[in-house]
């Protein structure tokens, strides 16, 4: 396991390499002098060849790379902002506890609503109960998650004045975005629960339980459930992803004060060290989402925990060969 | 001289486990005309045999000689010819049709692949010939597979190696899929195109009352390796290596009057990961001794009986105590 | 037949339809047979011949919809278990709703009583039946839980007899199904099927997924174990050679019909129905050399556009004018076999005439 | 043994008579034939229909033109004059919405094409060719799988700047990770099909295997899964405009326009309302069409 674990953390090693390589390029196509942004305006033409030499522009475009990977490696150099002169670095990770909250937190309450709905709408499949889910789950999934932002802003806080509009550091102030993000998310999951849902229910082995004379209820949730737990678990790696994804949106809606409305405000201001410090960084996280998704599979899926575990599953064949009848 | 001849034949994999020996020295001949039956349980590498000798698989070593012509090192274009005359018809009649293509595009693919036909009209005769000659009804030259049964699919199937008058014939349980009263239709189908063509066959399958049916040989494999091989008769009457005792004696016979002795083997058959250079058979052989379990027998004829090969340091001595 | 109170199992003129999108598919039609207790009936049939919709119609465990039972009787140990209501029409039909779902829902849980405590059913392939994420072991325990009234310590320390019952050793009760292989998991449904001591188990097909000396393993332990248990067994197959092997009676099954039944001298030495005859002339001889086989003529007909007479009659080498006039009845030839063939009926009919005139 | 007669067997033995003589239906034929009876699959192409109609008729359906402005009705809610209502500098928010369709469904499905074009090559070649080719071309889509893919076309947008042709690239960008793995997955299932074994055996060469077997068969996957592509695809370029990133104001886009509405929200919600409708509408249709066509194509997952 502890094999495993480690490969897969020696796995993200080249994927980033690739995203910094990726971050690297974009630095080299944008266009703009970095050195106008970082000088004031009035600088000399002196100074700012010393800053430009001081930044390492002058230097073959091999060593910029190497230098560039280097910091970003050794120092978590991610560049200076051009809006505030300060480190990106320093900047983004006094606003990654926001996103993350607001991506845990919606991934919870996502699944505390999507998965029995999906069982619910499966068990239940062509009953009206399954329609509506049904209806639901794609309407949910259609519908512009800074469009249902606004509206529940609307709503909420205008019409009936009982949540903040805009983010203010309150607990109530965070309702309004996990709504959001988690609705989106209940309709997906939703929908990925019923059909793996409707996929196990087809098996065998649930007629098997079925044929033990089980109650319909345990055979729903001990039998079938268990085994759609897999996909269940790919599905809050991916939903945790694409949320960090989406939370650009969401936070600039808000006004919350994370990483997304941070990358947003690099945008529109130009501000590109900013854009691509955010890039690196969320990159990091979805992958690490992913390892530690792909090392869940292992727990939730015996075949998976037993292939990887090489050693015990020799021990068994000699057991098998030694097995009479 | 032998149409097939393979010599030491192997066919290791490479699984994260160690390597899989699924045909581990092989060597056989296959005489013109006449068929040969393997038969094994699954997972004793029967049917990657069978695609290794057409090169659907490219083998790890040893030789195959096909008339005479060695056919393991050709490149693809020196390949080509020989191809034409080395066919295959799969186990799955369900899955081995592209669902897509209709009867007669399944059955021209070969012929337009080799450009054997002029123009339109003699692809259109030559499919409507071998519809003929495998017993499928002309009207059916529209139909796509999803709408056929089991033994019209296998016939499409076996039309299919049969476009392009191929001289030999692998047939990977052609008819495990099908229920038994089809299953006699196509087993008399691939005896008569035999007799009428003169075909070769190589006929995998772990059914031992069709193997008996339509081998003139037949071959034991056990784990990747041969372990007795003889005339269909000889092997049924007179089984020498213990495994095909069992196996024999394993068949459930449909006739309330058989009254056979069964020899309930231990354990199930193991993997083919990294083999001990041992007898393969001997942790489930009820009569397995130390040279059993420390040196591997070779495959060599019995005593009188040239035509016989068993691969047992004990079979000739039990024989005798018999 | 044995006298009819002594039967643990009466099926009786069961007839079951899938109501598909392509149309009705008649997949049982007016099926009767007994199982006494402690008998092994052997059920054989083709693909799509109906066999394991009669299974699972005994089970309660028809996936409704698409399957409806259109009548016939299922009496087990003298209590009925199909229901006496007709399905209300269309979900509009009030006056039928309420009552027939009151019955449904009293039968379901009849037959969660019964399922695995009297009756137990084995699935086709072992590789699908057991549940992949469950201890092997635990899966046992859960039928003695499900039936028996008895602590879970005392259950799992049954489900470990159980499997040494089988021949696994119980240290691999902690392992998860795709640690065994094919015969192990096979070993392993058997010990669910057999955990509660049931009367009767269904065996679907319990055999066609293994290989032969696996398959020849199997059946000796389900045959020392029924002997041992004294459980009656209904074991759907399509290989005579299995039947031979270990059964006491066989009915054969034709398009959703029985054709033939008797005791194994009946249906393998003395049978009379076409379809009988033509499956054994078929099969590939072991002991003597055939040179050609004879095969029955062209297929099963479509299940959803049965004949109005024999279904056979198209398939049928000595079928007369007659044969396309009615559908054959079930006659009883000799004391325990029956056989469906309208000329078998009427050569027995002219026999008894002209003894009559005699 | 009696035969028992239901009316629904009646109907059914009429049924057979019927098709009688309808002796072959390719297998894409008898798709086509269950996404016909299939109702929303059927409304989703309807409702995508009409869209692209009122977008090559806007001109004669939008009462005004998208930027015509009438300062004496600024903000105004729905009334019969504007439907929609107006916008803060008085234009008619109903036609801008109807020109609206010109953007995002033409937009949306360009660039699925785009994507679906690189991404289908990539993954084709991934698929079939196995081995290094596949290990490289995965690696490589490992990395833009890593950054999220809002987050890529957002950084594509930014660094070209704003405008039409350099949002298509960036949404194209941005979709190739999920083409070239749903082609490639699409592919690998159909590859591992013995019939493609059986073609190998006669020896087809592998261009032919790919051009007759492996693309048909695998095309009603890539489809199904191109037709999401196309909703998400809208949703991305509503997202960025809305951000102020693409196609900006005063372009008529649904985003834009939501984007110029948002500050006046309190007092002109339908600013907001409209345009938001317009995009769910959308989304809504290809993700009906898409579900209907994956039931049509694959009738084991019903």
């Amino acid at each position: 396991m502890l094999r495993y674990i480690l490969k897969r953390i020696l796995y993200m090693i080249p994927v980033m390499f690739g995203v910094i390589v990726v971050v690297f390029l974009m630095k080299m196509i944008t266009p703009g002098d970095p050195v106008d942004h970082l000088l004031p305006a009035n600088a000399s033409v002196e100074q700012k060849e010393a800053m430009r030499d001081k930044l390492g522009l002058n230097d073959p475009i091999i060593k910029q790379f190497g230098d560039y990977v280097i910091g970003v490696v050794t120092r978590g150099d991610l560049g200076t902002s051009y809006a505030t002169k300060q480190s990106v670095a320093g900047e983004i990770f006094g606003r990654l506890p926001k996103t993350v909250f607001i991506a845990v937190w919606a991934i919870f309450i996502s699944q505390i609503f999507a998965t029995p709905l999906g069982i619910l709408a499966a068990v239940k499949q062509n009953s009206l109960v399954d329609s509506i889910i049904v209806v639901f789950t794609m309407v949910g999934a259609s519908l512009p998650n800074f469009w249902l932002a606004l509206m529940l802003i609307r709503w909420f806080a205008v019409d009936l004045k009982v949540l903040p509009s805009m983010y203010n550091g309150t607990a109530a102030s965070w309702i309004l975005p996990i709504i959001t993000v988690s609705f989106q998310s209940i309709a997906m999951t939703t929908r990925g629960v019923r059909t793996n849902m409707l996929e196990v229910i087809r098996q065998d082995y649930i007629k098997t339980a079925r044929a033990k004379g089980q109650k319909e209820s345990i055979v729903v949730f001990n039998h079938a459930f268990r085994n759609t737990l897999i996909p269940v678990v790919a599905g809050i790696g991916s939903g945790l992803a694409g949320m960090i994804g989406g939370s650009l949106i969401v936070e600039t809606v808000f006004a919350v004060p994370g990483v997304g409305k941070y990358v947003a405000d690099a945008v529109t201001a130009r501000n590109y060290p900013s854009l691509q410090g955010g890039i690196i960084v969320l990159a990091l996280i979805g992958t690490v989402i992913n390892m530690i998704v792909d090392i869940m599979y292992t727990v939730v899926d015996p075949r998976l925990k037993t292939t990887l575990l090489a050693p015990s599953s020799r021990k068994n064949k000699t057991k098998v060969a030694k097995e009479g009848a | 001289m032998a149409l097939i001849e393979i010599k030491n034949l192997k066919k290791y994999y490479t699984t994260p486990r160690g390597l899989l020996h699924a045909v581990d020295d092989v060597t056989l001949d296959i005489e013109k005309g006449k068929t040969l039956g393997v038969v094994g349980e699954s997972g004793c590498g029967k049917s990657t045999l069978g695609k290794t000798l057409i090169r659907m698989e490219d083998s790890t070593s040893g030789s195959i000689k096909f008339n005479g012509k060695e056919i393991t090192g050709m490149s693809q274009r020196e390949f080509k010819p020989v191809r034409t005359q080395m066919q295959m018809i799969f186990q799955d009649p369900y899955a081995s049709l592209d669902p897509r293509m209709s009867v007669s595009q399944l059955i021209a693919e070969p012929i337009q692949t080799y450009h054997l036909a002029k123009d339109k009209k003699e692809l259109d005769d030559m499919v409507g010939a071998l519809m003929d000659e495998v017993g499928l009804a002309r009207r059916l030259v529209n139909s796509y597979p999803h709408e056929l049964d089991g033994g019209r699919r296998q016939r499409i199937g076996i039309a299919r190696a049969l476009s392009l008058n191929p001289e030999f014939i692998v047939c990977d349980e052609p008819v495990s899929a099908l229920d038994v009263s089809i299953q006699a239709q196509i087993l008399n189908l691939l005896m008569d195109l035999q007799a009428e063509k003169n075909l070769t066959y190589m006929f995998i399958t772990h059914d031992m009352s069709v193997v008996k049916h339509i081998s003139d040989d037949i071959c034991v494999m056990y784990l990747g390796q041969v372990v007795e091989k003889a005339n269909y008769q000889e092997l049924f009457i007179n089984p020498m290596h213990p495994y095909a005792q069992a196996l024999l004696s394993a068949i459930p016979v449909p006739s309330i009057h058989s009254k056979k002795e069964r020899i309930i083997l231990k354990g199930e058959i193991t993997s083919p990961i990294d083999p001990k250079p041992c007898c393969r058979f001997a942790a489930r052989c009820p009569y397995a001794t130390d040279q059993c379990r420390e040196t591997e027998p070779e495959l060599k004829p019995v005593t009188g009986n040239p035509s016989h090969f068993v691969k047992c340091h004990r079979a000739e001595e039990l024989a005798a105590a018999q | 037949m044995s006298t009819e109170k002594k039967n643990l199992l009466e099926v009786r003129n069961l007839t079951v339809h899938y109501e598909t999108d392509e149309g009705i598919v008649e997949a049982v039609n007016n099926v009767s047979f007994d199982i006494a207790p402690g008998e092994i009936l052997g059920v054989v049939g083709e693909t799509g011949a109906g066999k394991t919709t009669i299974a699972l119609s005994i089970m309660g465990l028809l996936p409704k919809p698409p399957a409806h039972v259109i009548s016939g009787s299922i009496k087990l140990d003298g209590e009925e278990f199909l229901p006496s209501l007709p399905e209300p029409e269309g979900p509009f039909d009030f006056a039928k709703k309420g009552p027939w779902k009151a019955e449904q829902k009293k039968l379901e849980l009849r037959f969660r009583e019964i399922r695995g405590k009297k009756v137990s059913m084995m699935f086709q392939d072992p590789m699908t039946a057991l549940n992949p994420v469950l201890y092997v072991g635990d899966q046992i325990a859960e039928v003695i839980k499900i039936h028996e009234n008895i602590s879970a310590a005392e259950a799992e320390k049954r489900a470990g007899d159980m499997l040494e019952v089988v021949g696994i050793p119980r240290e691999r009760y902690k392992e998860y199904p795709h640690q065994f292989s094919g015969g192990m998991k096979q070993r392993v449904v058997i010990a669910i099927a057999l955990a509660c001591h049931p009367d009767l188990i269904i065996a679907d097909e319990p055999t066609t997924a293994l290989d032969v000396t696996i398959q020849a393993q199997v059946l000796q332990l389900l045959r020392n174990l029924q002997k041992e248990y004294g459980t009656a067994i209904m074991l759907i197959t399509h290989d005579f050679g299995v039947v031979a092997e270990i059964c006491d009676r066989c009915m054969v099954i034709y398009a959703g019909e029985k054709v033939e039944s008797g005791n194994l001298e009946h249906i393998f030495d003395k049978n009379m129905h076409p379809y009988t005859r033509g499956m054994f002339e078929s099969l590939p001889n072991l002991e003597e050399d055939t040179d050609r086989l004879k095969p029955i003529k062209g297929l099963m007909p479509n299940p959803m556009d049965l004949p109005s007479y024999c279904s056979f009659a198209e398939r049928c080498d000595v079928c007369e004018e007659i044969c396309k006039s009615r559908n054959p009845e079930l006659i009883e030839v000799e004391p325990g076999h029956e056989v469906a063939c309208i000329l078998v009926t009427e050569k027995l009919a002219a026999q008894n005439n002209a003894k009559e005139v005699k | 043994m009696s035969k028992i007669t239901t009316p629904a067997m009646v109907k059914l033995s009429k049924k057979i008579e019927k098709n009688a003589n309808v002796t072959s239906n390719t297998p894409g034929r008898e798709a086509l034939k269950r996404l016909r009876k299939n109702k929303t699959a059927m409304a989703g192409l309807i409702i995508i229909l009409i869209m692209f109609i009122v977008a090559i008729l806007a001109p004669v359906i939008a009462p005004y033109t998208y930027t015509e402005q009438d300062y004496t009705a600024t903000m105004q809610g729905p009334s019969a004059a504007h439907i929609f209502g107006t916008d803060n500098l008085g234009r008619d928010l109903f036609s801008r919405c109807v020109y609206g369709t010109r953007y995002s469904l033409p937009i949306g499905i360009i660039c699925t094409v785009i994507g679906l074009l690189c991404g289908g090559a990539l993954g084709l070649c991934a698929a079939y060719f196995g081995g290094k080719v596949d290990m490289v071309i995965m690696r490589i889509i490992d990395v833009i799988q890593a950054i999220p893919s809002i987050l890529l076309c957002i950084a594509l947008v930014a660094i070209l700047g704003n405008g039409m042709w350099q949002l298509i690239v960036a949404i194209a960008a941005g979709s190739i990770e999920g083409m070239t793995k749903n082609v490639r997955a699409a592919v690998f299932m159909v590859r591992s099909n013995e019939y493609v074994n059986s073609s190998k055996s006669i020896g087809v060469s592998d261009a032919n295997i790919m051009v007759r077997h492996l693309l048909p068969n695998a095309v009603g996957m890539i489809v199904i899964n191109a037709v999401g592509a196309v909703s998400g695809a809208i949703l991305s370029i509503s997202s960025l405009s809305y951000i102020g990133v693409g196609l900006v104001a005063p372009t008529p886009e649904w985003g834009a326009i939501l984007s110029e509405g948002k500050t006046y929200m309190s007092v002109a919600p339908h600013m907001v309302l409209f345009p938001g409708l317009m995009i769910a509408i959308t989304v809504v249709a290809f993700n009906l069409f898409g579900n209907g066509l994956r039931d049509a194509l694959d009738p084991r997952l019903k």
